[in-house]
C-alpha cells in the first residue's frame, strides 16, 4: 500500500480523497494555488505544496509543478479527482514516469476513451449500441453541415476531449449550425485544449442513465450499478440517484447496461474507476455516450446504496489489490440521492456568485451525507469552478429519500454569497420529479412551468417583524432617501424564470 | 414603532414595540399579536408566535435585508416615513437600464455598440465567471447609450458595463 | 397517521423525532424549559410550547404541563424520548387518559419491565436466564446482608425503578453494604422518585449486550440484532457498537440472543421499540438484566447497519400500521460504531463542563452521522444530562468503523467547554479494544494501564509558536505576573488519570 | 521577538519574528524555520512548515491558552521576561490548595470540617452538577483552614469550597 499520496485537486473531491487516506492510514499532500491557501483541502490534509497563482492554468493544471511537489514530499501516488487533469493522459503518462502510480486508469485507456469519437468505434465495435452520428470530429463547416444533415436535425455538437458539458450545443435549424460549431470549437478549446468537435444525432428528450465500473489490475471487471443524472442544466447534473426511477421499474435493464458498461470498458483495456454514461429513450433502448475514466461528481449515490467505498477501492486496486468482491456478491440497498450545491443565484438566472462565505448552517442527522470543500469564513474564489458542495441522503424508499433530502436542505443555509440550495426544494416537490419522469430537458421545462412561489401572508408578517428588529439594531438611523434595487435586476430576474 | 415596510414589493405596514423577548405587534390589518423574539444566532432569530415556532435568518440584501422563513424568502425594506412619498422614485428610473455585472469575472465578448437599437432579451455582454460564460441580456427594448465594458477586461460585481435607454 | 406530534423530551433526541416527524409530514411541538428558550429542539420544531422553570421536576417531568401542552397544540400523539418520562407508566396511561397515542409500549408493559424485580420473575418463567439474586426489592439491611450472603460477594445493588446506571452500587465486602445501601437508595430516591433497590449476583467483568425489539399492536414482534454497550464509565454506556465484536465471532450468539429477547418481550405484551439487556460471562452465556422499555439513545448503531429508521417505525407501529417485514426479511450489513458526546473534562475526572459553546466544528463526510442537540453559540444548561451529540459511523467493517470515527474526531471540535472527544481517541486506539476484548470494566482497566500521551517535539513547536501569535494579538502588554493554574488542578488532574 | 514560553509544564524559548503570512522562528535550540501562518477562523491557525500542514486551534484557559494540534493538546503560557525569575512562584504555592468548583453546581455534601486533617484522595465535598454527583478530592495530605461550601448552596465554576494546607 502507498505510504504518502498527492490530491492534484482542490475542493470538496481534495477532502474527499484527504478523509479516505486519512482512514487508511496513507499521507495525504495537498497542492493549492494562491486563492486556496485557506481552502480546506490544505487545511485537512497533512502535508501542503503551493503550485502557483489562481488561475488554473498556472497552478492545477500544471502537471510539471505537481510532479515536482509529489517529488519533494515524498508521494508514492497521485489521485487526480475530477475536472482539471483527471482525464488527461499525458498526465497519467507524466506520473507513471515519475514513478509515481496515478489512481485510475492507464494512460492509453484514458486516451481511447478520452477521444469521444475513438470511444464511439471502440464499443460499436462491441455491440455496444451508440448515438448515431460521426465517428469523427469534423474538419470544417462543410462536412458539419454534411453530417448533420444525413444524421437529420436537431443534433448535439460535442467537444471530441470533452466533459462536464462544455463545449456542447443542440442545433434545431441548418442556420445555427455555424455559430454553434464556432461557439462549441471555442469552448472546447479553452476548456481542454482542442478544438475538436463532432456530431450526434440529438435524442429528444433523453435520461441520462450511467454506469459505475470498477475494475482491478488483474483482469476483473465489475459494475456497481447505475446512476440516473438527468437533472441537468445547461449539460450539468444538478441532481442525481440510485436507483434509476426507470431502471427501479424495470430491473432487466441494471443488468443489460451493466453488462454493455463492462464490455465498453474492457474494450479499452480499463481498470480503476470509471463511468459508462448512456442516453435512454423513450422506448428503453440505451445508448453509449461517452466514458468518463475517473472517479465521478455523484459516486456517493452508489456509495451509499451499495455499501462500497469506491475511493478506498480506487486507492486499493490502483496499489495493485484485488477486487474483493466479484459481480454476484453486489448488493443495492435502498435509495440514494444527491443535490449539488453550487454558488450561483436562482433567483437571477443561476449566475455564479464567489465571494466570502459570511454564515454556513450545515444538514446531518439520519441518513444524511455532505461531502463539503468550504467552510464559514472562507471565501470562493472566482476561479475555478462553482461547486461548494454535495448534499447526499439515503433512505429505504425514493419517497422517503427525497423527504430526507427536503428536510436536510431545511437545515442548510449558507449566508453571504448565493446558493442553488432554495432551487433544489422546488424540484424535489415537483410532481412529475416524484412520480420519476425525468429527461435531461427537465429542469428547462419546469422552469417554464412552475410559478412563483406562493408567499404565505402569515409567514410575511413575521418576515417583516424579524427584518424590522434586525434593521433597527444593525442600521443608523435613516435619514436619507433609499435606493431602491436597479428594475433592471427585477426585471430580468422576473422575466428569465418565468 | 410605526413603519411602513416593503415585503416583496408590496407596502404594508407593521407597528411593534418590544420589552425583552416580547415583541406585540400589528402587521397591516391583522389582529394584534404577541411574539416571543430570541436572537439565537448572529442574524437568526428564533419566533414564537400563535404557538408556532420560526426560525427566519436574516441577511443584507442591498438597502433591505432578506429574510429566510421555512423555505420562503422575502425581500424586505423599512421604508422612512418621511421620505416615502409613493412610488414616484420608481417611476423616475423606468426608463433607464444599468447592465451590471451580478459577480465579479471577465468581459469575454461585447454584443453591442453604442447606439445600438436593442430588443428584450438580446444579449449584450458576455461575462465568463467560475468557468461559466454568462449572456446578460436586456431586459426591455430600447438604445444602447453607452458601453463600459471591454473584451478581456476584469470587472466587479455591480459594475456598470452598459446602459440602456 | 398522526396530524401532529408533541415531543416531551429535548436535546439530540428531541431533534431527532423532530427530523422523523418532518420527513414524514407530520406536525411537531417542542417543548421547552426556560433554560432551553433557544435550544435547537425549540428552534427545529413547528410549534412550541413552555413548560416552566429550569429544573426538570418543575418541566420536563410535569405530566399535566406537558398533557395541557398537548391539549392546546392539537397534537394527538407524544413522543417520549429516552429519560425524563420516557420508561413512566403513568405518563403512559395519562397520555391514554387524555386521547393521545404515547408512541412507546402500553403502561402495562412499562410497570411490569420497569420494575426490575418483577421484569426478573416474568422473564425467568419463560426460562430466560437471569443474574443470580433476589427477585424483589430488599426491606432493610437485615435482608440485605442475608441475600447478599446467599448469592457471594461481590454483589451489585440496582434502583427497582432504575435505568442508565443511577442508583448502582458494587459492594465487594459485607462491611460496605451498609453504606452502599443508604447512597443506592438516595440515589434511586432523587432519580427515580423510589428509594426500592435489589440485589443480584456480580458477574466479573462481563459484557453489556443488548438486543433491540420491535412489535406492532397485531402481535408481531421481531428483533434488530444486538449492540454492544461494554465500553462504560460509572455505568454509563460511552461507546456502542453494532455488531458486537463477541457476537461477530460466535454468530449464532445473535438468534439465540434474540430468539430469548423476543420471548421475553412477548411474556410482558410489549409492543413498540423496546431493548432487551443481557449481560455476558466468560463463557459466552447470557443472563437478563433489564427491559429499557423505550427507545435507546444508541439506536443509531442499529439502524446504520438494518438500514431502519427506528423512530419512523416507532411512530408507524404507534399509529396502528403492521410491522413492515418480518424477522427473516431483516440484514445486517457493515459495521458502526457510536460515541457519546459529553459535557465533562476527561483531563479533570469527567467533571461536568456546562456553559456557552463557543465554537463549534462538526464533522462529516462519508459513513459519519452526527445527531447533535448543541450548536455554536448555545449555553448548555446545568440542569440536565451532560449529552452533547452522538456521533456515529458506519463502514464497511469493524476496523475501518474504527478508523473512520477517529478520522470524524478528528475533525470534531467545540470550544468554550471541555467535552470526552479526547477520550475517544485513546480508547479506540487501545490495543485490547482494536482487538475486540470488552468489558463494563474496560475503562477503568484502560485509565489504570494507559500512560500519558507522549508529546510529539515538532508538534510543541508549532503549538508555541501559534499560542504566542495568539496571546500578541489577543492580550493587553503584560506588566504584572501571571497567576499560574493553581497546582491543586494540575495535580489532581495527574494522580486522577494516573 | 524572543519570549519564554511553558507549555505542558515545561519552560522553553521562543524566538519569532512575523513578516506577513511567513513567521521565521526558532524554538529551542533547534533551526531557524520558516512557517506560513494563516488566520483561517477565529482561533484557528493553519500553518505550513517544512512541507508539513498543521491546523492548530487556540482556546483561552485560565491567565494561558490551549493550543489543540493533531489530536494533542498542549497548554501554553507566554512568560513576561520581565517578571520571569525561575519557578521561584510555583514553590511558594506549594504548601496551600484551594479546593475549587471545577464547574458551576449544587454543594451536596461537605465531608470534612475545619482542622481536619486530611488525606490524599480524601473526599472533600460532594457537588451535583448536570444530574450527577462529583465527590472533590484532596490532591495530598494537608489541614483543613477553611471550609466556604455549604450543603444545598449553588457554586460558580472557580469558587472556592475549601482551603488545605
Amino acid at each position: 500500500m502507498f505510504r504518502k499520496v498527492l490530491i492534484a485537486n482542490r475542493g470538496e473531491i481534495a477532502v474527499r480523497v484527504i478523509r479516505a487516506l486519512r482512514e487508511m492510514g496513507i499521507g495525504s499532500v495537498a497542492v493549492y494555488s494562491d486563492a486556496d491557501r485557506a481552502a480546506l483541502h490544505v487545511r485537512m490534509a497533512d502535508e501542503a505544496a503551493r503550485l502557483g497563482p489562481p488561475p488554473s492554468s498556472e497552478s492545477y493544471l500544471q502537471i510539471e509543478r505537481i510532479l515536482e511537489a509529489a517529488r519533494c514530499h515524498g508521494a508514492d501516488a497521485v489521485h487526480p479527482g475530477y475536472g482539471f487533469l483527471a482525464e488527461n493522459a499525458g498526465f497519467a503518462q507524466s506520473c507513471a514516469e515519475a514513478g509515481l502510480v496515478f489512481i485510475g486508469p492507464s494512460a492509453d485507456s484514458i486516451r481511447r476513451m478520452g477521444s469521444k469519437t475513438e470511444a464511439r468505434r471502440l464499443v460499436k465495435a462491441q455491440g455496444v449500441p451508440v448515438v448515431p452520428g460521426a465517428e469523427r470530429s469534423v474538419a470544417d463547416l462543410a462536412e458539419a453541415r454534411a453530417i448533420a444533415g444525413a444524421c437529420g436535425y436537431p443534433v448535439m455538437l460535442k467537444a471530441a476531449a470533452g466533459g462536464g458539458g462544455k463545449g456542447m450545443r443542440r442545433v434545431d435549424r441548418p442556420q445555427d449550425l455555424e455559430a454553434a460549431l464556432r461557439d462549441a470549437s471555442s469552448e472546447s478549446e479553452r476548456a481542454f485544449r482542442s478544438a475538436e468537435v463532432y456530431i450526434e444525432k440529438l435524442i429528444e428528450n433523453p435520461r441520462h442513465i450511467e454506469i459505475q465500473v470498477l475494475g482491478d489490475l488483474h483482469g476483473n471487471l465489475v459494475h456497481l450499478g447505475e446512476r440516473e443524472c438527468s437533472i441537468q442544466r445547461r449539460h450539468q447534473k444538478v441532481i442525481e440517484e440510485c436507483p434509476s426511477p426507470l431502471v427501479a421499474a424495470h430491473p432487466e435493464m441494471r443488468a443489460a447496461m451493466g453488462e454493455a458498461a463492462v464490455r465498453a470498458a474492457r474494450a479499452a483495456g480499463y481498470y480503476n474507476a470509471g463511468t459508462i454514461e448512456f442516453l435512454v429513450d423513450a422506448h428503453r433502448n440505451f445508448y453509449f455516450l461517452e466514458m468518463n475514466t475517473r472517479l465521478q461528481v455523484e459516486h456517493p449515490v452508489t456509495e451509499l446504496v451499495t455499501g462500497l467505498d469506491l475511493v478506498k477501492l480506487q486507492i486499493r486496486v490502483a496499489s495493485g489489490e484485488p477486487l474483493p468482491f466479484r459481480q454476484p456478491d453486489l448488493a443495492w440497498r435502498g435509495a440514494s440521492l444527491e443535490c449539488r450545491v453550487y454558488a450561483e443565484d436562482p433567483d437571477h438566472n443561476f449566475f455564479p456568485s464567489p465571494g466570502r462565505i459570511t454564515h454556513l448552517a450545515r444538514p446531518s442527522g439520519p441518513g444524511v451525507r455532505l461531502d463539503s470543500g468550504v467552510y464559514e469564513g472562507f471565501t470562493v474564489p472566482i476561479d475555478y469552478d462553482p461547486l461548494l458542495a454535495k448534499l447526499a441522503v439515503w433512505a429505504e424508499s425514493r419517497q422517503e429519500a427525497i423527504a430526507r433530502m427536503i428536510r436536510a436542505l431545511e437545515e442548510y443555509s449558507v449566508g453571504g454569497i448565493k446558493t442553488n440550495l432554495s432551487f433544489f426544494r422546488r424540484i424535489l416537490e415537483d410532481r412529475e420529479f416524484r412520480a420519476g419522469r425525468l429527461h435531461t430537458g427537465f429542469i428547462e421545462e419546469f422552469l417554464e412551468r412552475s410559478g412563483p412561489l406562493d408567499e404565505d401572508a402569515g409567514l410575511e408578517a413575521v418576515a417583516a417583524l424579524v427584518a424590522a428588529l434586525y434593521l433597527r439594531s444593525h442600521r443608523e438611523p435613516n435619514t436619507g432617501a433609499r435606493v431602491s434595487p436597479a428594475p433592471w435586476l427585477t426585471e430580468g430576474r422576473e422575466r428569465l424564470l418565468r | 414603532m410605526n413603519v411602513r415596510v416593503r415585503i416583496n414589493q408590496r407596502e404594508a405596514s407593521l407597528d411593534y414595540r418590544q420589552d425583552g423577548e416580547t415583541c406585540r405587534f400589528r402587521f397591516e390589518s391583522q389582529q394584534e399579536r404577541d411574539a416571543l423574539v430570541a436572537l439565537v444566532e448572529p442574524g437568526v432569530y428564533s419566533v414564537l408566535l400563535d404557538g408556532g415556532s420560526f426560525e427566519a435568518r436574516v441577511e443584507e440584501d442591498g438597502e433591505g435585508v432578506c429574510v429566510s422563513l421555512r423555505g420562503h424568502r422575502f425581500a424586505v425594506e423599512v421604508l422612512d416615513p418621511r421620505q416615502w412619498t409613493g412610488g414616484g422614485r420608481s417611476g423616475h428610473l423606468r426608463g433607464r437600464q444599468e447592465l451590471t455585472a451580478p459577480m465579479p469575472g471577465k468581459v469575454v465578448r461585447v454584443l453591442v455598440a453604442e447606439g445600438d437599437p436593442v430588443e428584450a432579451g438580446q444579449g449584450l455582454v458576455v461575462v465568463e465567471a467560475m468557468k461559466m460564460q454568462n449572456e446578460l441580456k436586456a431586459a426591455r427594448a430600447g438604445r444602447v447609450v453607452s458601453v463600459a465594458a471591454a473584451a478581456g477586461a476584469t470587472v466587479a460585481a455591480g459594475e456598470v458595463l452598459a446602459v440602456v435607454e
